[in-house]
């Protein structure tokens, strides 16, 4: 068996081939630029509309509150710093989770060094906020609260439609970063009370380098990236035509299948966790028990470290990933493992698994049984095992 | 990111396992990324490494350059061993991507640990020899040489 | 003649087909995200690295010297911003020129609200920067130079090279907007004493939504965009694959094919110019006659205004630009013609026909005999020329 | 962006030109666009606009809201013409592009302008028509509201 079983959607997702067929014609043949006047332009210029219109009818939102941006992590970006920068006058005080993206953790360490204050809310050991301490550290100068919607290590979605609540309770604008939730779960911005939200492209089985931001209207916050008068000039640059038709075409087909898939997913994830769970030796399941993405199964194999086992799966054609970031640049173990309240060793040998619909229970099996085998491999070299 | 030796080195480790009674034993972590090396050395009367074993709670890298560097050491003498370094060892395995040039310290300040480990229960001083750290980050700075 | 003649080449470009089908693979069969451990991965990031080290070569840049972004706009934002940023201990002078494109442009004017103090330089009659202005406007607090290598409207080409001298004599750091120029004019930033570059995809035959930010080895700025650790810890964001492969490709074809494509383009775009000035009257042509990008040219027509004379082409099968923005959400006319002197009735009357190798020494005279229909037409519907 | 109706106008503009010894002429600026529109009115003296001409420098709204424009007045009564807003003539060509509203009220404007002009020269009161403004932009707002 040294065919792919790709266990790694929450990282990327192949593109649908549907998707790229709606691209292809928009790279050198409607390949205008959508602000210029003549009518090459317009067919360019309608496709991003429809594009638009697509992903603002998934979320219950207006097409004009949608703000196509390169990715997640410039989604993030902008709806921090213009925020900070946009109700300076009213404070400097900023909420968010110790479990963000770094997307969203970066850019609030440089808001600090921009003179801003940021609380780091705590988690529990499944990684759900507390909404009275988030009640607690809300100030009068507290000008966002930007919590994720679900957590992309460890699947855990979190109360968003309290936490709208609260925040608009306090008249304080609220932006979660949505890019693991957005295509697995149903979103109604309204219903939910999210003034921003932040998705990318490549992780609902669209191209890579495309996101967006919505934004509420009323919302008063300015540009990230300045120049030309696109997107309603809030995000200059000239559209990316061919992402933006992808990403439409690709949020239509996730919102349209998210049922029957997500419970497709959701039947081979609880088989899997169950058996690794019930298989393998100090093993555990971190995250929400129940509250969590559909697709998502992340765990921790104690004595065992998490590069290494990825690499050894690597070699039986399972492609996963794992909390510590060794190669991704940082030494550090992940930032959720810990403040979920795992000691170091322990949140070294992680493995997330997250799915997609194109896996079969099979897989699932003979994932099960290699694990079971490296660890015990692993564990045989472990230094910790042995003591 | 990793070269051929490195992956056949992760793959197929050599000398991989403890040493009942060793000569020397030394173990070494590196607090930043939470890895752990131990080496034990079995070393003769005329101080040379007859036997060298590993056990490493750690990255590809790491497992590579454990394997690598007991395959090195092994059969030398104790003043050659102590010559062989992390870049060394980083050479014979056709190198290592830049962010993972830290684990193949943790090799090379393993052995000196087992040596240093055999000094003391042998009383005797090994020249050139000085007491391991026992977290080898310490030194180390965060590469961002832009 | 309903066929489509496109002379918009400086707003975008058609991606070339060889361009798309280095793309293709990259979609859906080796999408693998590049941060990731297994040999997926590892092919996406040695696609990166392979279209990173093409891009430099065609600067002699070294790989590592190369960051890309979503666009020219995000690389201008970033170098400017960045570099405000980075020394503003230094100072928290900038010098630019009155002609830089808005994404220059309003970025200086997003810096002077955050206290920064911004020069803009003045151009002749022909848009070309005053050597001498600069380095009086050179302050001991000046941080930054930034002035673009070829204007984007009428074609202009800078002294890069003696302002790259001066910057260096003052140990001030020197960014240029390339997007109009690479792939265009040979550059190698060694030479022209340029440490930072911005250029973008779908000005060269590539992709939309790519770019690229050059920063020399030794240029302190830190990210613009904050998150993961992509780019060597300067980009967050998970990398465009497709769109850095097809920007590669793309470079890769512009750089070989550089001369005879340019000189073929001139010698069109040459008998365009000659044949309008000598046969519309009340007409001119804006930008430096000789130091010029090798497929542009820019008219203005007296007493007729931009947009009726683009639709107009537009229904003869035409694709030009006008500086007159109405469109693009300003009104206000072209900030480089009135930068070049002209008064602003006239500034309003402008023609941008940029070209490419497609072209056809048959296509410019039968844009020739177009415009000279078409001006008199809005000549006679005017009530300026009435007067 | 431009409805059939406002490409048919731009394409083949109705009543452009200019009238002889007109009995208003009225021309009004946006000083923003820099566009230009004059509006020659023939009224006969029962106050019934027999014949209108234009004349544009302007974008291709602003020369289709022109053409409607005039259309409109034709054979129209001076109290009946006052009554044609920017939003009628919209409306008559299916819509403008936001960017591209205030052109239509150049049209407006200068019917508005040309009224004046018959009405000082025949030293009469129309009821319900102000001195227009020369430059429109002037009451205007940048529409920005996110
Ligand atoms: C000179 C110049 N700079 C910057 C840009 C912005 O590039 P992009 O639209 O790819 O963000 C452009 C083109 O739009 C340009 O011509
Ligand atoms: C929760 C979350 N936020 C932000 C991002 C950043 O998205 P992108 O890589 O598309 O910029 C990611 C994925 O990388 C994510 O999982
Ligand atoms: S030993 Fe820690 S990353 Fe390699
Ligand atoms: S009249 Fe000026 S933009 Fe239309």
């Amino acid at each position: 068996m040294k065919q792919l079983i790709y266990l790694d959607n929450a990282a990327t997702t192949a593109a649908r081939p549907e998707v790229v067929e709606a691209m292809l014609p928009y790279f050198s043949e409607k390949y205008g630029n959508p602000s210029s006047v003549y009518s090459l332009a317009q067919e360019s210029k309608e496709a991003v509309d429809a594009a638009r219109a697509a992903i603002a009818e998934a979320l219950h939102a207006k097409p004009e509150e949608i703000y196509f941006t390169a990715g997640g992590s410039e989604a993030d970006n902008w709806a921090l710093v213009a925020s900070a920068e946009a109700y300076e006058k009213k404070g400097r005080h900023i909420i968010t989770t110790k479990i963000e993206h770094h997307a969203v953790l970066h850019t609030c360490q440089y808001l600090e060094s921009r003179g801003f204050e940021v609380t780091y809310l705590d988690v529990d050991e499944n990684g759900v906020v507390d909404l009275e301490e988030l009640k607690q550290a809300i100030r009068p100068d507290t000008i966002l609260i930007s919590i994720m919607f679900a957590n992309n290590e460890i699947g855990t979605i979190e109360p968003v439609e309290e936490i709208g609540k609260i925040a608009k309770a306090h008249g304080i604008p609220f932006h979660t970063d949505a890019v693991q939730a957005f295509g697995q779960v149903p979103i109604d911005v309204d219903a939910l009370g999210i003034d921003m939200l932040s998705a990318s492209g490549h992780k609902l089985n669209g191209p890579k380098g495309i996101g967006f931001l919505y934004i509420r209207r009323g919302i008063k916050i300015k540009s990230f990236i300045h120049g030309g008068a696109q997107e309603r000039k809030r995000r200059a640059g000239t559209e990316n035509v061919t992402g933006i038709v992808g990403f439409g075409k690709a949020v239509e087909i996730a919102v349209s299948t998210m049922e029957e898939r997500t419970s497709y997913e959701r039947r081979l994830r609880d088989h899997l966790i169950q058996r690794v769970l019930s298989e393998v030796p100090h093993s555990r399941l971190n995250g929400h028990p129940s509250d969590r993405l559909p697709a998502n199964a992340n765990f921790c194999f104690r004595f065992i470290e998490g590069e290494s086992l990825l690499m050894m799966l690597d070699m039986k054609g399972i492609c996963g990933s794992s909390g510590s970031a060794c190669t991704s640049g940082s030494l550090d173990p992940s930032h959720v493992l810990l403040a979920i309240g795992l000691p170091h060793e322990i949140a070294h040998g992680s493995l997330r698994l997250t799915l997609n619909e194109s896996n079969t229970m099979e897989e699932m099996d003979y994932v099960v049984d290699s694990i079971k085998e490296i660890v015990a491999q692993l564990r045989e070299m472990s230094p910790l095992y042995a003591d | 990111m990793y070269s051929e030796k490195v992956m056949d080195h992760f793959q197929h480790p050599r000398n991989m396992g403890e040493i009942e009674n060793a000569s020397g034993v030394g173990t070494v972590g590196n607090a930043k990324c939470g890895d752990i090396m131990r080496i034990f050395l079995d070393i003769d009367d005329n101080g040379i490494i007859r036997d060298v074993k590993f056990k490493t709670f750690g990255c590809g890298a790491a497992v590579a350059t454990s394997s690598m560097a007991t395959e090195m050491v092994k059969g030398k003498s104790i003043q050659e061993a102590l010559k062989i370094t992390n870049k060394a060892v980083m050479e014979a395995l056709d190198g290592l991507p830049p962010v993972k040039v830290h684990c193949s310290l943790l090799a090379e300040e393993a052995i000196h640990a087992a040596l240093w480990d055999y000094a003391e229960k042998n009383g005797i001083v090994i020249e050139g020899l000085k007491k391991p750290k026992n977290d080898i980050h310490e030194g180390e700075d965060e590469e961002e040489d832009y």
